[in-house]
């Protein structure tokens, strides 16, 4: 059968609801920022294919954009993950709760 | 084989992007000479920055200057978008960075300081919120709120105390959510409209008559999600405190106000059509988050032990506040937006300033935290000027006339009144009314109570320095004669506001 | 210097306490004291050139604050606010001078002069928000002096008085925002001049809801029943001067501000709330006359009986005639008098044995004769004895209110007979019988620095009491233009009824007040 | 005539001044023979004014200077001097004077001395404007001037619990009925639109009876709380507590005829309105009983001369409220004379009796204090009404009146009073002078007082005795003014059978007090059945009234008012306003861990969050999608 837009966009929906509900539930520092990975990528999928529908080039520019956010952002999630690693030598997300209320 | 594009060099108007780029520059040359000689003092840098902050102002006036004449500028491929907010929004952001870039020079050291990267950071945050305010891309919207947003998340990190990790952890873990929602967001309107550009969008759903209003309605959703997230709208807002808490005192201060202008701006841009093109979900949804907002956080503010933390749950009502301006969307309450914003700054910059000044290495048995009211108890009798201007603007925050804020809520009000929100104003003046008990509690603790034993005063000024007593001095000047300049600021703004057809 | 005398007479006070900080501890009292006095001398000057005769605001000043959105500097007295003015400074000085030995008493000064700013411009104002700004600002010194020199609850009680009467104005914040847009529906600019907006003439339905947003503002400072429960504790807890401040002129602006704003700007919603609010004023005049009775702390009892009073004051405000408003701002100036008297002198007792609790005294008229004297004058005075300051107002605000209803009149009129229940007995249990708690047995008589407050406040007492004709008469003559105005500009039924028209002083009706009809 | 006007009112202002500069002073003979002298001035230029009167000439009307203008209302400080006015004006001023000089033995030996001249010349002012003003507004300065001066002097001796409670009781009472003269003040100007006499007079006639018989109730109700008519009347037993020369000049003579000289004053609006008239009436004659028979038993030798005066009190207003004022006024002088007599000479005795006040621990008085004893049995004559004593003329015409007018209920209850005050009084009489020296058990020596306080009180004997013979002249004169007429019984064999019947009946009942009470030997210690009876118990309690009041107002009010502080004021009003801010504050407290500082709680709030705005965004655009449908679903369920 003919794959079409919607094809895409239920996948990309379906990917951003897998993030979603990793962020929610992961406790685990590292799994979590993959969870947000895939939140950025589910879009850029929906980006992609709609570009190639619309015929035209923006799509897939903010896709780019988003690439290069992601990349920077994990540069710097990686960077306070691994700050955090050696102050407590835990990346749980239950070790950083001293602010409350 | 695609045809060479030729584009001519006017039609980019390069001097579209000047203000943005000076900080950058600024930025690039601080690490330069870091690279050439390291171990510089921090107040070169400081001074650097303040430098480049100064011609980036200038520049903006300049922009201000042809924008007054011929209107809203369009540059680089029409991404540039230079009207009446981007430029008053760029006013707010960098005045309030030259305000608060001094506050670096403290007495005590603190050692994110002395690194230049602190500085080039902050330059390059600066200019993502520029790009942020001066375009309706939404993609260059994206990239500007990401570059600023990551750029805040180390400076708040580089405060280098488990706390401010923690912070930036958080932020940043919740601003990646936060982006992802934008981005969601944007590739709802990107479905539905095929256009990126906020007024094209515009166009093309009021062309469509709003066909699929359901679609509409979720990307709406998102957008409003990741918005929340910014402005820090009740349920969105629940990293604020904690931020605020774990970010030195000066960093806290910065917080409250220059992200959020550039996301009301955004806001404004991105809600401003759909409430006027009558979206009753819209309407209803944003009434909601300005009352839940302002009376939750508010409460919440009226039990905390800790100042800072109390005045960042004030400025989240604030913001809720300020918020309902975005909801009723006249002109004269998007003028207010701004007006309330100017003032607020230089009340809000001199509250935390205070708590800058105050901040001490290492605490007191009695003292639970940085800030604590207790800390604060008797200080009339040890530090009698520091705790008037410390009073002054607790009671501005309150909105006690004359002082600065009172004149932002008369006219945010006055507007809400104007274009028939009631009930809204009621509530309005309601929340002004709880909220002063919280301001009231510090005054109480500094006016009321007796000091703490062995408190000789000192403490309130141990950061304190010629730098930090100026800008503090600058900020309880503009709070006490704020009336003085009401009223050409009001002229300014709304003259702007109105040309660039908001 | 005349044309400017309201700022000046405003901001003297100010600018001195800036300059206070300067000042040497133990050099304060005096500078209080000569600048209190100057202060005083310009405001009699200002009553020597008021010209009394003439219905209008005089000495009116100008200055555009923030034109683009109609709010000005305007400032200006009529003999409403003229003599409240006088009193204020009065009572500064009188309180700095008789200012017993306090901790700190630099800042106790300072904060005095501040309030006398606020007082000052509260009563001089012309446009709304410049009353509004001196209405909110005159809470943060008292809440300081509450809560900085009070007793044991003054946190708790400078808190309440913040928060109770700063949510009531922020209503009426709203309210006058309201008005304000309306005008400029009307006329296309933006004006919060009062003297604008008593040009509108407004459709019934809005004036009741603006009146009841005033309403609540004026309320809860006068403040009325239900809303007085923070008096007791602000007055319980306060310094002596701080509770002869806020008896004394404080507690006027709100019944001021009846008079100011809901009358002449929204005449059929008076004469609409005419009944309701007289119900309130006379339960305000029953019930916290029995409820002052009952207490124990004789400055409670005096706390009372001050709301007690402004129940007939309100009442007096809402009698709309002539003889009901001028009694009642008549009252305003007895009561201050009479009141801020009744405060120093509880003060005197409180300064020699540190306790307030009637059951702790008795005999005193034994030990004390002149301050036994004193009091029991000013006692007279509180019960509306004839040829004392308080009869002339209470005897013409309840005439005016007889013409609106009868019954009503009968019920308030019972606040005589409770007033003096209450004051004979607190008077009996403290100072008749014998000495019997023998710390009161070499109690020394009042000394010279309160005699210098006290017997001045006598001989106003009583010589108003004896001829109030200087201080009536302009009241009157200002009185007698707004009742016009309010009549002219009623466009119910009940208004027209219930406002009496005075055609004969058709000629003393402001330019001012001329009527332009809302289209 | 002016000066003598302003000499009469001011002369007593003064000398109240001049007093009260010593008050903090220790006794100081001079302030009692300055303050004599300055009343006396009054009392001659107040005789010259009389004189001026008697010749026909004008009554003197001065406006010193406005007191309240404002809107129409105009009160001026206005004065006039007429007939019934200077009628007052030499009662007071005689009676007063005396009062005063009689003072400076009485208080010999307080140490209040200077203040007591103070109080009461201050009250012969306040007396002297009610009865010398103008205008009601005038005449209600002096009214609240009197109570204030009788509280301050029934609370003289404020050291003493039941005086200053007497005192104080005295002041509420007359606020009470000040109120109700206060709303005829009101009705009065809102109906005539002056409170000047004569404009108001002139008014009333064009008044309709309603307002006006209003404007009589409400000004009789002042009347009854100065007059001390039912049911306010407990405030002058009680008042007894002051020293005795106030008793005389303020609870016999003068300020308690007030009320009688409101009626008189106001006689054009009365005779307007005569059901209140008639009102009035009866009421005097039922004072005049109901007092007369708690005076029969009691113990107390001033609380029975203060029942005797409201008795005729009582017979005053019954005299008044038949429109028979000069009667009224004419027994109002008459009155003042004996009746200050008997207090002045009961405060002889005294001081004799060291303060001892119980007429049955007295007795055989006589021979230590023969000339008290001679003016007290002369003063009682004329109290009785005997021939040819003062009382006589001016009680008989009362009765007499009372028959002309066909009033005969009235008459007769007057009549038998007339009877019930002779057989008080000469009980009184003699049981304080006659039979056996019981005061020896108490081991008392009583002596006669200072000679010239017995002098001072020989114008009032002579007075006592003499005063019928001005009947006629006196009716000469107020007869311009007051529509009177000599009330004749048409034959004149009744008349006399009427005048003979009543003395032979008053004349018995002496006798019979004295057989009575002449010989009594012992103290009555409430063994004796007739004091077991319940008439007595009912008399001797003063019909339980002062029990009632005492019980269910004045202790229901004190409750009350504790109740509405602790309960309504504190646990209802402010607590409501502590509870609003309670809420606000408790819901901050308890919603604040939504705060949890826990990251993946954060996230969970803001994915909830945007689930919310999605789930709001679904159904919306549903809503908005099938519209039509819904609108046609709900049309046809009818919304």
């Amino acid at each position: 059968m003919e794959i079409g837009l919607n094809h895409y966009l239920v996948l990309s929906t379906i990917l951003f609801a897998i993030g979603l509900v990793g962020v929610m539930r992961r406790k685990n520092l590292l799994l979590l920022f993959f969870a947000t990975e895939i939140l950025l990528n589910s879009v850029n999928v929906a980006f992609a294919a709609i570009s190639h529908y619309y015929g035209d080039l923006t799509g897939q520019m903010f896709a780019f954009f988003v690439i290069a956010i992601a990349a920077s952002e994990v540069a710097v999630g990686l960077g306070l993950l691994i700050v955090w690693f050696k102050r407590h030598g835990s990346i749980d997300l239950d070790s950083l709760s001293s602010m409350k209320g | 084989m695609l045809a060479p594009i030729n584009i001519s060099m006017e039609s980019l108007n390069v001097l579209t992007l000047t203000p943005m780029l000076i900080p950058v520059v600024g930025a690039l040359l601080i690490l330069v000479l870091d690279v050439i000689k390291g171990g510089l003092h921090k107040s070169l840098y400081v001074v650097l920055s303040l430098l480049f902050l100064a011609m980036d102002f200038f520049s903006v006036v300049d922009s201000a200057g042809i924008f007054a004449q011929n209107g809203t500028v369009l540059g680089m491929f029409d991404v540039m978008l230079i009207d009446g907010l981007a430029i008053l929004a760029q006013f707010i952001i960098v005045l309030a960075s030259m305000l608060f870039i001094p506050l670096s020079l403290t007495h005590k050291r603190f050692h994110e300081f002395s690194y230049p990267e602190f500085y080039a950071l902050f330059l390059f945050m600066i200019s993502g919120f520029q790009f942020m305010v001066a375009t309706d891309n939404i993609i260059l919207i994206f990239v500007g709120l990401e570059t600023s947003s990551l750029a805040l998340y180390t400076l708040i990190a580089m405060h280098n105390r488990d706390k401010s990790f923690e912070a930036a952890v958080k932020y940043f873990t919740m601003g990646a959510l936060a982006a992802g929602f934008f981005s969601f967001g944007a590739m709802v309107f990107y479905a539905l409209t095929g256009s990126v550009e906020i007024n094209k969008i515009a166009l093309v759903l009021a062309a469509n008559g709003y066909a699929d209003i359901g679609y509409v309605l979720v990307g709406v959703a998102f957008m409003l999600g990741a918005f929340a997230f910014k402005l820090s709208l009740i349920p969105f807002h629940t990293w604020a405190p904690d931020i605020y808490e774990g970010s030195s005192a000066s960093m806290a201060g910065y917080m409250s106000i220059v992200p959020k202008i550039a996301a009301f701006i955004v806001a404004m841009r991105f809600f401003e059509f759909l409430v006027h093109s009558g979206i009753v979900w819209l309407e209803v949804v944003l009434y909601a988050f300005v009352v839940l907002t302002m009376t939750a956080s508010n409460m919440w503010a009226l039990v905390q032990t800790d100042v800072k933390r109390m005045l960042a749950y004030s400025s989240i009502s604030h913001a809720g506040f300020v918020m309902a301006a975005i909801l009723i969307g006249t002109t004269q309450a998007n003028s207010a937006l701004f007006l309330y914003w100017v003032l607020f700054t230089f009340t809000n910059l001199g509250s935390f300033s205070m708590l800058w000044i105050s901040r001490q290495k290492n605490l007191p048995a009695h003292q639970m935290s940085d800030h604590s009211y207790d800390k604060f108890a008797g200080m009339i009798k040890t530090a009698p000027v520091a705790a008037l201007i410390m009073g002054l603007f607790m009671l501005s925050l309150a909105g006690l006339p004359p002082f600065a804020l009172f004149w932002g809520k008369l006219y945010l009000i006055s507007s809400a009144v104007t274009s028939g929100y009631t009930v809204l104003a009621l509530i309005m003046a309601l929340n002004s009314a709880i909220a002063g008990y919280y301001y009231l509690k510090l005054i109480v603790y500094m006016f009321m109570k007796e000091p703490v034993m062995g408190n000789d005063g000192h403490m309130y000024v141990a950061n304190a320095t010629l730098a930090l007593k100026t800008i503090i001095g600058i900020a309880a000047i503009g709070t006490i004669f704020a009336f003085v300049a009401i009223n050409p600021l009001l002229e300014f703004i709304t003259a702007f506001v109105y040309n660039s057809g908001y | 210097m005349l044309d400017h005398i309201l700022s000046i007479l405003i901001f003297f006070p100010a600018l001195a306490g800036v300059f206070g900080f300067m000042i040497q501890k133990d050099g304060m009292r005096a500078y209080g004291v000569s600048v209190a006095a100057i202060e005083f001398a310009l405001s009699l000057w200002l009553w020597y050139a008021f010209d009394g005769s003439v219905s209008g605001m005089q000495f009116m000043e100008s200055l555009p604050l923030v034109p683009s959105f109609g709010i000005n500097y305007t400032l200006g007295v009529d003999g409403i606010s003229l003599f409240i003015i006088v009193l204020a400074a009065f009572f500064t000085l009188l309180g700095i001078g008789s200012l017993t030995d306090t901790a700190n008493v630099k800042y106790m000064i300072i904060t005095l002069l501040f309030l006398q700013m606020t007082m000052v411009g509260v009563f001089a104002a012309l446009d709304a928000i410049v009353f509004y700004v001196f209405w909110e600002l005159s809470l943060v010194p008292m809440v300081y002096i509450i809560g900085a020199w009070g007793g044991p609850l003054r946190i708790y009680a400078s808190i309440k008085f913040f928060l109770y009467t700063f949510t009531g104005s922020l209503v009426m914040l709203v309210g006058m925002l309201f008005m304000a847009y309306f005008y400029y529906q009307a006329t296309g600019v933006w004006s919060f001049g009062l003297l604008d907006w008593y040009r509108l003439v407004l459709p019934e339905n809005l004036q009741l809801w603006l009146f009841a947003a005033f309403f609540i503002g004026f309320a809860i400072k006068v403040p009325m029943f239900p809303f007085h429960t923070w008096l007791p504790y602000a007055h319980g807890q306060a310094p002596t001067i701080g509770s002869v401040i806020l008896a004394a002129i404080l507690l006027k602006m709100g019944t001021y501000a009846f008079v100011r704003f809901s009358l002449p700007l929204f005449p059929d919603a008076s004469a609409f709330f005419m009944i309701p609010i007289a119900i309130l004023a006379i339960i305000m005049v029953i019930y916290t006359a029995m409820v002052a009775y009952a207490q124990k702390d004789i400055k409670q009892v005096i706390a009372y009986s001050s709301i007690s009073h402004m129940g007939i004051i309100i009442l007096g405000t809402f009698a709309l005639n002539v003889e009901g408003v001028t009694g009642s701002i008549f009252l305003m100036l007895g009561h201050g008098v009479v009141a801020g008297a009744l405060f120093l002198l509880v003060g005197v007792i409180y300064d020699r044995r540190h306790t307030k609790m009637m059951s702790e005294f008795g005999g005193l008229a034994h030990v004390m004769p002149k301050y036994a004297t004193i009091f029991a004058i000013m006692m007279m005075a509180s019960v509306g004895m004839p040829l004392t300051i308080n009869f002339v107002g209470e005897f013409l605000s309840l005439l005016g209110f007889y013409q609106q209803s009868h019954i009503l009149t009968l019920l308030a009129g019972i606040g005589i007979i409770v007033g003096a229940i209450y004051m004979l007995a607190a008077y009996k249990k403290v100072f008749f019988g014998e000495v019997t708690n023998e710390k009161n047995e070499n109690l020394p008589d009042v000394n010279k620095k309160e005699l210098f407050a006290l017997v001045p406040l006598v001989i106003v007492a009583i010589w108003l009491g004896v001829y109030p004709k200087p201080v009536l008469d302009p009241i009157n003559n200002s009185v007698k233009s707004i009742i016009q105005l309010m009549h002219n500009k009623s466009i119910t039924e009940l208004g027209q009824e219930r406002i009496p028209d005075l055609v004969k002083v058709k000629e003393i009706v402001i330019q001012e007040t001329t009527i332009e009809e809302v289209r | 005539m002016e000066k003598y006007l302003y000499i009469a009112l001011f002369a007593p202002l003064v000398s109240s001044l001049f007093s009260a500069l010593f008050t903090a002073t220790p006794k100081k003979m001079f302030t009692g023979i300055v303050a004599s002298l300055l009343i006396f001035s009054s009392l001659v230029s107040s005789f010259v004014l009389l004189m001026y009167i008697l010749d026909g000439g004008e009554p003197v009307h001065v406006e010193m200077m406005t007191w309240m203008a404002t809107g129409h209302l105009y009160i001026p400080f206005g004065f006039i001097v007429d007939q019934v006015s200077v009628t007052m004006m030499m009662v007071v001023t005689l009676v007063s004077t005396i009062v005063h000089i009689y003072s400076i033995g009485y208080m010999d030996h307080d140490k209040g001395f200077n203040r007591f001249f103070s109080w009461l010349s201050a009250f012969v002012f306040s007396m002297m404007v009610l009865v010398m003003s103008d205008n009601y507004a005038g005449l209600f300065i002096g009214w609240e001037g009197v109570g204030l001066c009788s509280w301050g002097l029934i609370g003289f001796w404020f050291h003493k619990e039941v005086a200053t409670w007497a005192a104080n009781e005295a002041f509420i009472m007359n606020r009470i009925a000040d109120l109700g003269m206060l709303i005829g003040i009101f009705l009065v100007y809102w109906n005539t639109g002056t409170l000047q006499y004569d404009g108001a007079f002139a008014a009333f006639s064009t008044l309709d009876t309603a307002t006006l018989t209003w404007i009589g109730i409400f000004l009789f109700i002042g009347a009854m709380g100065k007059s001390a008519q039912f049911p306010l009347h407990t405030w002058l037993a009680d008042a007894m507590e002051g020293p005795t020369p106030v008793s005389a000049l303020i609870h016999a003579a003068t300020m308690v005829t007030a009320g009688v000289y409101l009626v008189v004053r106001s006689g054009e609006l009365y005779d307007l309105i005569p059901n209140v008239g008639l009102f009035i009436a009866s009421l005097g004659a039922f004072v005049a009983l109901f007092a007369a028979s708690m005076a029969l038993v009691n113990r107390d030798m001033k609380r029975i001369i203060a029942y005797s005066t409201l008795s005729q009190l009582g017979y005053m207003f019954a005299a008044a409220g038949l429109g028979a004022y000069w009667v009224a006024l004419f027994h109002l002088m008459a009155h003042a004379f004996f009746k200050a007599l008997l207090f002045l000479g009961a405060g002889n005795v005294m001081h004799a009796m060291h303060d001892e006040l119980d007429p049955f621990k007295m007795g055989g008085l006589k021979k230590v204090m023969r000339w008290t004893w001679i003016m007290m049995t002369i003063a009682s004559l004329a109290l009785a009404g005997i021939f040819p004593f003062a009382g006589f003329f001016s009680k008989d015409t009362i009765l007499e009146a009372a028959f002309a007018e066909h009033h005969f209920v009235i008459y007769g209850v007057l009549l038998f009073t007339a009877g019930l005050t002779a057989f008080y009084s000469f009980r009184l009489v003699a049981l304080i002078f006659h039979g056996e020296e019981r005061y020896k058990i108490f081991g008392i020596h009583p002596h006669e007082a200072y000679r010239f306080m017995l002098i001072a009180m020989s114008p009032l004997l002579i007075l006592a005795m003499i005063a019928g013979v001005f009947q006629v002249p006196f009716f000469e004169m107020v007869e311009e003014i007051l529509n009177a007429h000599e009330y004749h019984i048409h034959s004149h064999t009744t008349l006399l059978i009427m005048l003979v019947g009543t003395q032979v009946f008053v004349a018995l009942a002496i006798l019979y007090a004295y057989k009575k009470y002449a010989s009594w030997s012992s103290v009555p210690d409430g063994t004796s059945a007739i004091e077991n009876s319940f008439v007595y118990k009912l008399l001797y309690n003063q019909y339980y009234i002062p029990y009632f009041y005492e019980e269910y107002i004045v202790k229901s009010y004190k409750e009350m008012s504790e109740v509405f502080w602790t309960k309504v004021d504190m646990k209802i009003v402010d607590a409501t306003v502590d509870g609003i801010a309670g809420i606000i504050y408790g819901t901050g407290e308890k919603t604040r861990d939504m705060q949890s500082g826990n990251l993946s709680t954060m996230l969970k709030w803001m994915v909830a969050g945007l689930v919310g705005l999605l789930s709001l965004a679904v159904v919306f655009g549903l809503a908005a999608r099938y519209s039509d449908e819904i609108l046609s679903i709900l049309s046809a369920l009818g919304v």
